[in-house]
C-alpha cells in the first residue's frame, strides 16, 4: 500500500461570511500526482493556500508525513511547513526578480543549509568551498532543466515559459516532498505547454516526489495526472481518474455549463 | 478640571485633525505621505497674513481666499514634484514630498525671514464661563470651523459627483478609469481639498496663537501624520478620530505632570496600538492575493 | 445591413515577457451578441482590456464606431460608449448600490437622461432597488455582478463589454445574467462578453470565436460552435 | 590588462599632477589690511529666527565699524569683514563651518554659534585652530570652562551666563516681585531654558508649586496652563525664548491669569509684544543688557538709533549681542595693537570697562562678562521700567 | 580561495590604497587641510550610517525612519564611556558597547514592529527614535538638553577611511553570501521566500538590527570626533538626512550610497556659503534628482571591478574615473 504524504480533513475557511473551501478532504499518496481542476473560482487556490499555510482554516485539520507519521501541521506558519518538505509555485509567478536565476535556487537552499554569517563575512576558506558546493548543486539541479545557459540572467528577464520553470526548479531545490504547481501551464503557448507537460512527468520520475497540480489546460492535467480532484464551489465535486472525470456528467456540466 | 483639560485636548485635537485629513486624503488616493502637506499650512497662514494685514479683508473672506490660493498651490505641486512619478517608486516620491516641504519652509524663511510675526488679531477675543469651565470665542470658531468644515468635506466625499470619484478612485483606480473617471483630474481635486483644509487650520492656528513662522508646519505636520496612521490611513474619519485623540493625549500627558515626556508617551501609545492594530484604530486588514 | 461596431485588426498584446495576444483579427456589429471563449490563459481578458484602453496596444489597431482609438485613454472611449464590466464584478464595496449607480453614470450629465438610467436599471434589477441604499460589500455574489452591469448600462454604452459574468456564481444566478445579457441587447447594446461558461455563452450568442494561446482557432455562430468538437477541446482537452 | 595599466598611469599622472600642484603652491599671503571675521549662524533650520538676527546684528556691527573708518592699528587701517557661513541648526555642521572658516578663510576671529550645543561642538576646532570664538548668545557655564576646571582659551560670550541670569532673577523675585511662590515653565530642548532653572531653583528661596517643561516649536499651552490656573502663585517664570514664552503669555492672560510673569533675556525682542498682544503683554518682567526703553549705555542709544534708521525696526536682544560681539573683537585689536589671532584672544580675555550695547562690560577670568542685569518691566507691550539687580 | 577571488580582492584594495595615497599626498602639499579632512571623516561617517539604512531599506526592504535613534544610543555610548576612561582602549570599548546597546535596542524593537508593513513600519520606528531621544533629553546622566562635551577625540580620517572600507566590505560579503541572498529575498517577494522554508522574520531582523550597529557605530565615530553630543543631533531631520543619501544613490546599492554620501558631503560644503538660501538650493537638487532618476543614481546596480578590469569589450556604462 503506498503511503499517505499529506492528508486534508474536512477543510474549511471562511472570509467575511464566504465559505471559499467547504469541508474539503483530500489525501496525497507517496510518488503520486494529483490534478486539481475546477471552474474559476472553485477554491483551488484558497486549498493550496490552506495547504502551504498562507491562509489558517476555519475547521479542519492538515497533516503531513513527518518520519513516517502523519503529523498535524495547522499552527505552523508556512516556512515551516516547507522546512518539513511542502513545496509550491504560485499562479502569479513570484520570483526574486532582481536576482539571477542561479540566486533564486540558491536561496531556496538556504533552509536547508545552515549558515554562518561569520565565515561570510570574513570570507574563509570554508565559506568559499560551502559556497561553491551549493553552486554545484543548484547548477546540477539547473542543467536538468536545460537551464545552465541562463544561470547568471536576471530572473525577471527571462522568457515567461523560464520564468515559470526557473519556479518550479527553485521549490524543488528545498527538496520537498510533495510539490503544489499553482497554473504552471497560464500564459504559455501550445508548445511551451507540451514542453511543461513533458518536464512534469520528468520531475515525477525523476524526483520520486509527490505532486499537486491546479491547471486550466486540460490536455495537460489529463496526460500527466493519476488521480484528479474536480472542485465546484467549494466542494470537491468528484475524484477518479482522468477517464472518469472526462465522462462524469456532473464534471461536464461545472465545465460547460448546462446543455440544454 | 478634567473636563476643561478634554476641551483644551478637542481644541488642538482639532487643527490635528484638519491636517490629518489632508494627508488622509492624499494617501489614501495614491499612497504617498504628503510631507509638503504641513507647509501647505504654513502658506495658509501666511497668506491669511497678507490678507489680514496688508489687505485688511474680513477674517472669513480672508480664510476662503487663502483656502482657495492653497488648494491651487497643491494642485500645482501635485503636478511638478508628483505626478511624473506616479509610476516610480513610492519612495521617490516620499523624497521628492521631502524636497517640496524643504523648499516651501526655506523658501519662505529666505523671503520673509524666519522671524515669527504676530497674525493680525481680525477677531477680538472674549471669554465665555461655564461654572469653573473657560472656553473662548475663538476657541468655539476653531472647534466649530474644523467641525463644519469636516461636515462640509463628508458631503463632498458622499455626495458629489468628485467627491465620489475620489472615492472611486482610491478604492479602485482601474474600476473608476472603467467607469470613464479622470483620475488625474480626481488626483488634482483630492490636493485641493486637502490642501484647502490645510490653509484654513494654518489660519485657524494663526488666529488662536496669533504667531506664525515659515517652520510652523514641521512638528504639527509630523504629528497629524501620525495621528492619521493612528487613525486608520486613508479614511477620513480615521483621520479625525486620530487627531483628536492625540490631541486630548497630549493634553492629558502634561495635565497628569509628565509634560517632559509628552511626545514620548504619544509615541509609545502609538506603536501599542500598531502592535494590536497593524492598520490603525478603524483601518482593516487587506490581505495579499496568493 | 450588419453595421460594424467594433473592429480588431492584427491586434497582438505584450505585457513583460508575456505574448498574451498574437495577431488576432475579428469584428463585432451593431446590436449583436459576440462572444470570446477559451480557457484560462488564452488571451480573452487582455482583448477585452485592450479595447477598454487598460492595456498598450502592442500591434494592430482597435476601430471603434469608425475610429481608430489605439491611443484614446480610458475614461474617454467610455464617453465614446465603450463600456466594461471587469472581471471579479469590481464593485466599490464600500459605497452604496445607489452610489455605485451613479458612479456609472459619472460620463452622464443630462439628468434626465441619468434619471432614466435609474428606471432602466432598477427596472432589470429590482433587487437593486430594494439594496439602493446598503453597502454594495454586503450584497451576494450575484447581486454583486448585477450592479456591476447596471452601472455599466448608466454610462449608456454603445457597447458593453462583459468579462467572465458567471464566474463563481451559483446556477440559480448564472442563469439570470445570461437572461440579462439577452435583454440588454434587446435594448441596442452590442454585447461582447468573454465566458468560461462556454455552452451558455454561445446559446446566447449570435456570433462567437473560439481562443487559445492568444489566437483564435475557431470561429462561427453560436449554434455552429456549439455542435463543433474545438470547442470541447479547447476546454477539456479532448 | 590594458584597462589596468591605464588605471595605475592615470594614478601616477593625478598623484603627480598633485605634487606639481603643490610645489608650484606659495603659503598664500594674506590680504594684509583686512580683519577677516569668521560667522557661524544658523540661518537655517529651526533656531534660524535666532541665527538670522545675529547675522543681522554682526553685519550691521562690521558695516557701522568700516563706515566709521575701520580700525587703527599702529597707524595702519584695517577694515572689518564678515564671512558669513550657515550652520543650519545642526551642532555637526557648526563644527564643520568653523573648521572651514578658520583654516579655509583664515578668518582672524569668529562670531557665533548662537547656541551652547554648538558651540561645544565648535570648541575642538577652535582650540586646533587657536581663533578667539565669541558666542553673541550660548548661555551653559561650562563652555568657557575647561574639564580640568582651567578657562576654555579660545571661547568667549557676550551673554551672561545662565547660573547668572538664574539666580539674578530669583533675587528679583524675591526682592523687587514679593513672590513667595513661583510657578516655573521652562524650555526643555535646549540648555538655556533647563539651564536657567536649575540655578533659579538653586537661588529662589521661596516655594516653587510647579515646574513644567515645553519644547521648542510648541504653540499649545493650554493644558500647562489650565492644570495651573488654580493654584496658588505669585509669579510665573518662563524659561526660554520670547516664541514660546510670547504665546504662553497671550494664552494665559486669556485664561485671565494676570500673575506677573519674569523670564531671562530669551523673552527680550519686540516680538514678544506682538506675539502675545500689547495688552497682553503686562506685568512682565525680563532681564536685559539692553532696553529700547531704559537705555543703559551711549553705545546702546546710538546703535538704537542708527539700527531703527537702517531697518526700520526695533533690534533685539539677539542682534544686540551679536553686534557688541563684532565691537568686542574691535576693543581687542585696539587694545593689543594687532590683527594677530593670538593677541586678539588675549585682548578679548583683557576686556575692561567695555561701553557695548548691552552694557558696560569687564571679562572675568572665565571669559564671562560682567554686566550687570537690568530687569526690565513691561506694561502694555511697552518697556516701562528698569531695575538692575544688584 | 580561487586566483579569481585573490585578483578580485586585490584589485579592490590596491583601489583603496590608492585613495589612501592621494589623500595622503593632497595633505602633504596642504591641498587638503583640517577643513578637507574635517570633510572626509563627516562623508565617511554619514556613510556607515547610510551603508547601515541601506542594508534596513534597500536589501530588506524596511522602510525605517528611525536611524538617528540607533546612532544617539552609539553616540551617547561613546560619550558616556570615553568620558569615564579617556583611553583608546576606552573608546573602542565604547564602539562596542553602543553597537551592542543599538543592536539589543533594535532587536527588542524589531521583533514586534517588523510585524508592520511599509508606512506604518516607518511610522513605528520613528516613534522609538523619537523616544530614544527624549529619553536621553530627560535622563540626569544624558545631562539633558545640553548634552556631553570635551569627549576625548580618538578619531582621524583614516580611522574613519578603514572603518569605512570595513562596513562595506562587512556589509558586502555579507549581501553576498547566504544569509544576505535570504534577506534579499524576503524584500523581493516575501510569500515566496517564505514558501521556501525562508524564517522571515528572522532574515527581517538581522537586517535591521545590523543596520542599527552600524547606526551606532556612526554615531559614536562622530561623538568622539566632534566631541560633544546633544539630543539635538539626533532628531528627525538626521533620520532623514541618511535616508536621502540611500534613496538619491539608489535603494540597495551600496556603490549608489557611497557616490552620493560623497557628492552630499561635497555638496554640503558648497552650500554653507548660501546663508538662508542653502536649503532651498538642496531642497531643488532633492526633487530634481528624483524627477530625473526615480529610482537613484544607481538603481539597484553596483559598480563592479571585477566587469570594469576584467571584462574585455562590453561597454559599461557606469565606469567612473576616480582621482583629482
Amino acid at each position: 500500500m503506498t503511503k499517505t504524504i499529506l492528508k486534508a480533513h474536512e477543510l474549511r475557511v471562511e472570509f467575511g461570511g464566504v465559505t471559499a473551501v467547504d469541508k474539503v478532504t483530500i489525501e496525497a499518496h507517496e510518488n503520486e500526482l494529483i490534478g486539481l481542476i475546477g471552474p474559476n473560482g472553485a477554491g483551488k487556490t484558497t486549498l493550496f493556500n490552506l495547504l502551504t499555510g498562507v491562509y489558517k482554516p476555519t475547521s479542519g485539520d492538515v497533516f503531513i508525513d513527518n518520519h513516517d507519521q502523519l503529523s498535524p501541521i495547522n499552527q505552523l506558519s508556512p516556512y515551516k511547513r516547507a522546512q518539513l518538505g511542502i513545496a509550491r509555485t504560485f499562479q502569479n509567478i513570484r520570483l526574486f526578480k532582481s536576482r539571477t536565476v542561479i540566486e533564486n535556487v540558491l536561496i531556496a537552499m538556504t533552509a536547508a543549509n545552515k549558515s554562518y554569517p561569520i565565515q561570510a563575512i570574513l570570507r574563509t576558506p570554508k565559506f568559499y568551498q560551502n559556497e561553491a558546493q551549493n553552486r554545484q548543486k543548484a547548477m546540477s539541479l539547473l542543467e536538468i532543466f536545460g537551464m545552465t545557459q541562463v544561470a547568471d540572467e536576471l530572473a525577471n528577464t527571462l522568457p515567461y515559459g523560464q520564468q515559470r520553470r526557473l519556479e518550479i526548479v527553485r521549490a524543488l531545490a528545498t527538496t520537498p516532498k510533495i510539490l503544489f504547481l499553482d497554473e504552471p501551464a497560464a500564459g504559455m503557448n501550445p508548445q511551451e505547454t507540451a514542453e511543461l507537460t513533458d518536464l512534469i512527468k520528468q520531475i515525477q520520475v525523476q524526483f520520486k516526489m509527490t505532486i499537486v497540480l491546479i491547471e486550466h489546460d486540460m490536455k495537460l492535467v489529463m496526460a500527466v495526472s493519476e488521480r484528479l480532484y474536480v472542485l465546484e464551489y467549494g466542494k470537491v465535486l468528484a475524484t477518479g481518474t482522468p477517464k472518469d472525470i472526462q465522462n462524469n456528467p456532473a464534471v461536464i456540466k461545472a465545465y460547460l455549463g448546462e446543455e440544454g | 478640571m478634567i473636563i476643561q483639560q478634554l476641551i483644551n485636548g478637542m481644541i488642538l485635537g482639532s487643527v490635528y485633525a484638519l491636517l490629518a485629513l489632508g494627508y488622509t486624503m492624499v494617501y489614501g488616493i495614491i499612497k504617498l505621505i504628503n510631507f509638503a502637506h504641513g507647509d501647505i499650512y504654513m502658506l495658509g497662514a501666511y497668506f491669511g497674513y497678507f490678507f489680514l494685514r496688508v489687505l485688511h479683508l474680513n477674517f472669513f473672506i480672508a480664510l476662503i481666499l487663502s483656502m482657495a490660493i492653497c488648494a491651487v498651490l497643491g494642485m500645482l505641486i501635485e503636478f511638478i514634484a508628483y505626478r511624473p512619478l506616479r509610476h516610480s517608486p513610492r519612495i521617490a516620491v516620499l523624497i521628492s514630498a521631502l524636497g517640496v516641504s524643504f523648499f516651501l519652509e526655506n523658501g519662505m524663511s529666505y523671503l520673509f525671514g524666519s522671524d515669527k510675526r504676530s497674525f493680525p488679531q481680525a477677531i477680538e477675543t472674549t471669554q465665555y464661563h461655564f461654572g469653573s469651565l473657560q472656553i473662548s470665542n475663538i476657541q468655539i470658531i476653531i472647534i466649530t470651523t474644523a467641525i463644519v468644515l469636516m461636515i462640509l468635506l463628508n458631503i463632498i466625499v458622499k455626495k458629489t459627483k468628485m467627491g465620489r470619484a475620489m472615492r472611486a478612485v482610491s478604492a479602485d483606480e482601474e474600476a473608476a478609469i472603467l467607469m470613464g473617471i479622470n483620475v488625474n483630474r480626481t488626483i488634482s481635486f483630492t490636493f485641493a481639498i486637502g490642501s484647502a483644509l490645510a490653509a484654513a487650520g494654518g489660519m485657524l492656528i494663526g488666529l488662536y496663537y496669533n504667531n506664525i513662522d515659515p517652520l510652523m508646519g514641521m512638528t504639527p505636520g509630523i504629528k497629524a501624520f501620525v495621528a492619521a496612521v493612528l487613525g486608520g490611513i486613508g479614511i477620513i474619519p480615521g483621520a479625525a478620530l486620530g487627531g483628536w485623540l492625540i490631541g486630548i493625549l497630549e493634553t492629558m500627558t502634561q495635565a497628569v505632570g509628565l509634560s517632559n515626556y509628552k511626545d514620548a508617551i504619544v509615541y509609545a501609545i502609538l506603536i501599542v496600538i500598531l502592535l494590536l492594530k497593524p492598520t490603525g484604530i478603524l483601518g482593516k486588514n487587506k490581505r495579499e492575493k496568493v | 445591413m450588419a453595421e460594424t461596431l467594433l473592429k480588431i485588426a492584427n491586434l497582438s498584446v505584450n505585457y513583460g515577457a508575456i505574448k498574451a495576444v498574437r495577431g488576432i483579427d475579428f469584428v463585432v456589429n451593431r446590436g449583436e451578441i459576440v462572444t470570446l471563449i477559451g480557457a484560462n490563459g488564452a488571451g480573452k481578458s487582455t482583448i477585452l482590456r485592450t479595447i477598454s484602453g487598460l492595456e498598450k496596444v502592442t500591434d494592430g489597431t482597435v476601430i471603434f464606431n469608425n475610429q481608430i482609438v489605439n491611443h484614446m485613454p480610458s475614461e474617454k472611449r467610455v464617453r465614446h460608449g465603450i463600456v466594461q464590466v471587469p472581471e471579479g464584478r469590481r464593485v466599490f464595496p464600500g459605497m452604496t448600490v445607489q452610489e455605485n449607480l451613479q458612479l456609472g453614470a459619472f460620463t452622464v450629465s443630462n439628468k434626465s437622461q441619468n434619471n432614466s438610467g435609474y428606471d432602466t436599471v432598477y427596472q432589470q434589477f429590482p433587487i437593486l432597488k430594494d439594496r439602493r441604499n446598503q453597502d454594495a460589500a454586503t450584497l451576494s455574489g450575484g447581486e454583486q455582478q448585477m450592479l456591476a452591469i447596471g452601472r455599466a448600462l448608466m454610462a449608456q454604452p454603445k457597447m458593453i463589454l462583459l468579462d467572465e459574468p458567471s464566474m463563481g456564481l451559483a446556477p440559480l444566478y448564472i442563469q439570470k445574467i445570461f437572461d440579462i445579457i439577452q435583454k440588454i441587447r434587446d435594448t441596442g447594446v452590442t454585447v461582447l462578453l468573454i465566458e468560461q461558461n462556454a455552452n451558455q455563452a454561445l446559446k446566447i450568442a449570435d456570433r462567437g470565436y473560439v481562443l487559445e494561446g492568444g489566437k483564435i482557432i475557431a470561429t462561427g455562430t453560436g449554434d455552429e460552435l456549439l455542435s463543433s468538437s474545438d470547442v470541447r477541446e479547447a476546454y477539456l482537452g479532448g | 590588462m590594458k584597462k589596468i595599466i591605464a588605471i595605475v598611469v592615470a594614478f601616477v599622472v593625478v598623484i603627480g599632477g598633485v605634487i606639481g600642484f603643490g610645489m608650484m603652491k606659495k603659503t598664500g599671503n594674506k590680504t594684509a589690511d583686512i580683519v577677516k571675521i569668521g560667522g557661524v549662524f544658523d540661518t537655517s533650520g529651526n533656531v534660524s529666527a535666532y541665527g538670522q538676527a545675529e547675522q543681522k546684528g554682526a553685519n550691521f556691527a562690521v558695516k557701522r565699524i568700516n563706515a566709521a573708518g575701520g580700525v587703527k592699528v599702529d597707524g595702519k587701517t584695517y577694515k572689518f569683514k564678515m564671512v558669513n557661513k550657515d550652520s543650519k541648526s545642526d551642532n555637526t555642521e557648526a563644527a564643520s563651518v568653523t573648521t572651514n572658516l578658520i583654516n579655509n578663510n583664515q578668518v582672524n576671529a569668529i562670531v557665533g554659534p548662537v547656541v551652547t550645543s554648538a558651540v561645544q561642538a565648535a570648541i575642538p576646532s577652535a582650540t586646533k585652530g587657536k581663533t578667539p570664538v565669541i558666542s553673541p548668545t550660548a548661555g551653559a557655564d561650562s563652555i568657557t570652562v575647561q574639564k580640568n576646571g582651567t578657562v576654555q582659551p579660545y571661547i568667549f560670550r557676550a551673554q551672561f551666563k545662565n547660573s547668572y541670569l538664574g539666580t539674578k532673577m530669583a533675587k528679583f523675585a524675591t526682592d523687587t516681585i514679593k513672590a513667595k511662590n513661583v510657578i516655573v515653565f521652562q524650555d526643555n530642548s535646549s540648555d538655556y531654558g533647563t539651564g536657567i532653572t536649575a540655578a533659579f531653583k538653586k537661588a529662589y528661596t521661596g516655594n516653587i508649586v510647579e515646574t513644567d517643561s515645553y519644547q521648542a516649536g510648541d504653540t499649545d499651552f493650554q493644558a500647562m496652563l489650565t492644570k495651573i490656573k488654580n493654584k496658588k502663585f505669585d509669579a510665573i517664570v518662563i524659561n526660554g525664548y520670547y516664541t514660546e514664552a510670547g504665546a504662553i503669555l497671550k494664552q494665559a492672560r486669556d485664561m485671565g491669569i494676570e500673575a506677573p510673569v519674569i523670564g531671562p533675556d530669551g523673552l527680550g525682542d519686540p516680538k514678544l509684544a506682538e506675539i502675545a498682544g500689547n495688552k497682553n503683554t503686562s506685568n512682565v518682567y525680563y532681564a536685559a543688557h539692553f532696553s529700547t526703553k531704559a537705555l543703559s549705555t551711549d553705545a546702546a542709544k546710538a546703535f538704537v538709533k542708527s539700527y531703527r534708521k537702517e531697518y526700520q525696526q526695533e533690534p533685539s536682544q539677539f542682534t544686540a549681542l551679536s553686534y557688541d560681539a563684532v565691537y568686542m573683537i574691535k576693543q581687542a585689536i585696539e587694545n593689543e595693537k594687532s590683527i594677530d589671532k593670538a593677541k586678539i584672544t588675549t585682548g578679548l580675555a583683557k576686556i575692561k570697562n567695555f561701553e557695548g550695547t548691552t552694557g558696560k562690560m569687564t571679562m572675568d577670568k572665565f571669559h564671562n562678562p560682567k554686566k550687570s542685569i537690568v530687569m526690565v518691566g513691561v506694561q502694555n507691550g511697552k518697556d516701562t521700567t528698569a531695575t538692575v539687580v544688584k | 580561495m580561487d586566483k579569481a577571488h585573490i585578483k578580485y580582492t586585490l584589485s579592490w584594495a590596491t583601489l583603496a590604497l590608492m585613495i589612501v595615497i592621494l589623500i595622503v599626498v593632497m595633505t602633504m602639499f596642504d591641498i587638503i587641510g583640517p577643513y578637507g579632512l574635517t570633510t572626509i571623516v563627516l562623508i565617511g561617517i554619514n556613510l556607515i550610517a547610510a551603508i547601515g539604512l541601506n542594508l534596513i531599506i534597500g536589501m530588506s526592504g524596511q522602510f525605517s525612519l528611525g536611524h538617528a535613534g540607533f546612532m544617539a544610543i552609539g553616540a551617547y555610548a561613546t560619550a558616556l564611556i570615553v568620558t569615564a576612561v579617556p583611553t583608546i582602549f576606552g573608546f573602542i570599548m565604547s564602539l562596542f558597547v553602543g553597537a551592542m546597546l543599538s543592536g539589543i535596542v533594535a532587536l527588542i524593537v524589531g521583533i514586534p514592529t517588523l510585524r508592520l508593513r511599509g508606512d506604518y513600519l516607518a511610522i513605528a520606528t520613528l516613534g522609538v527614535s523619537e523616544i530614544i531621544r527624549i529619553l536621553i533629553m530627560n535622563f540626569k546622566f544624558t545631562h539633558g538638553p545640553a548634552g556631553i562635551f570635551a569627549i576625548p577625540s580618538f578619531v582621524n580620517w583614516p580611522l574613519v577611511f578603514g572603518m569605512a572600507v570595513l562596513t562595506i566590505i562587512v556589509v558586502v560579503n555579507l549581501v553576498r553570501s547566504p544569509t544576505g541572498r535570504a534577506i534579499i529575498a524576503v524584500r523581493d517577494n516575501e510569500i515566496a521566500a517564505e514558501s521556501l522554508g525562508i524564517n522571515t522574520t528572522k532574515y527581517k531582523v538581522i537586517a535591521f538590527v545590523l543596520g542599527a550597529v552600524l547606526a551606532a557605530l556612526a554615531g559614536g565615530l562622530r561623538a568622539s570626533f566632534i566631541q560633544s553630543v546633544s539630543p539635538q543631533d539626533f532628531t528627525f531631520m538626521q533620520s532623514i538626512t541618511i535616508l536621502i543619501i540611500v534613496v538619491l544613490g539608489g535603494i540597495g546599492s551600496i556603490s549608489g550610497t557611497v557616490v552620493t554620501a560623497i557628492a552630499l558631503g561635497i555638496l554640503d560644503v558648497i552650500l554653507q556659503n548660501f546663508g538662508s538660501l542653502r536649503m532651498v538650493i538642496y531642497a531643488v537638487v532633492l526633487i530634481v534628482v528624483m524627477l530625473f532618476r526615480p529610482q537613484g543614481l544607481f538603481g539597484r546596480s553596483e559598480f563592479s571591478l571585477k566587469k570594469m578590469l576584467f571584462d574585455s569589450g562590453g561597454n559599461h556604462d557606469k565606469d567612473h574615473s576616480k582621482g583629482a
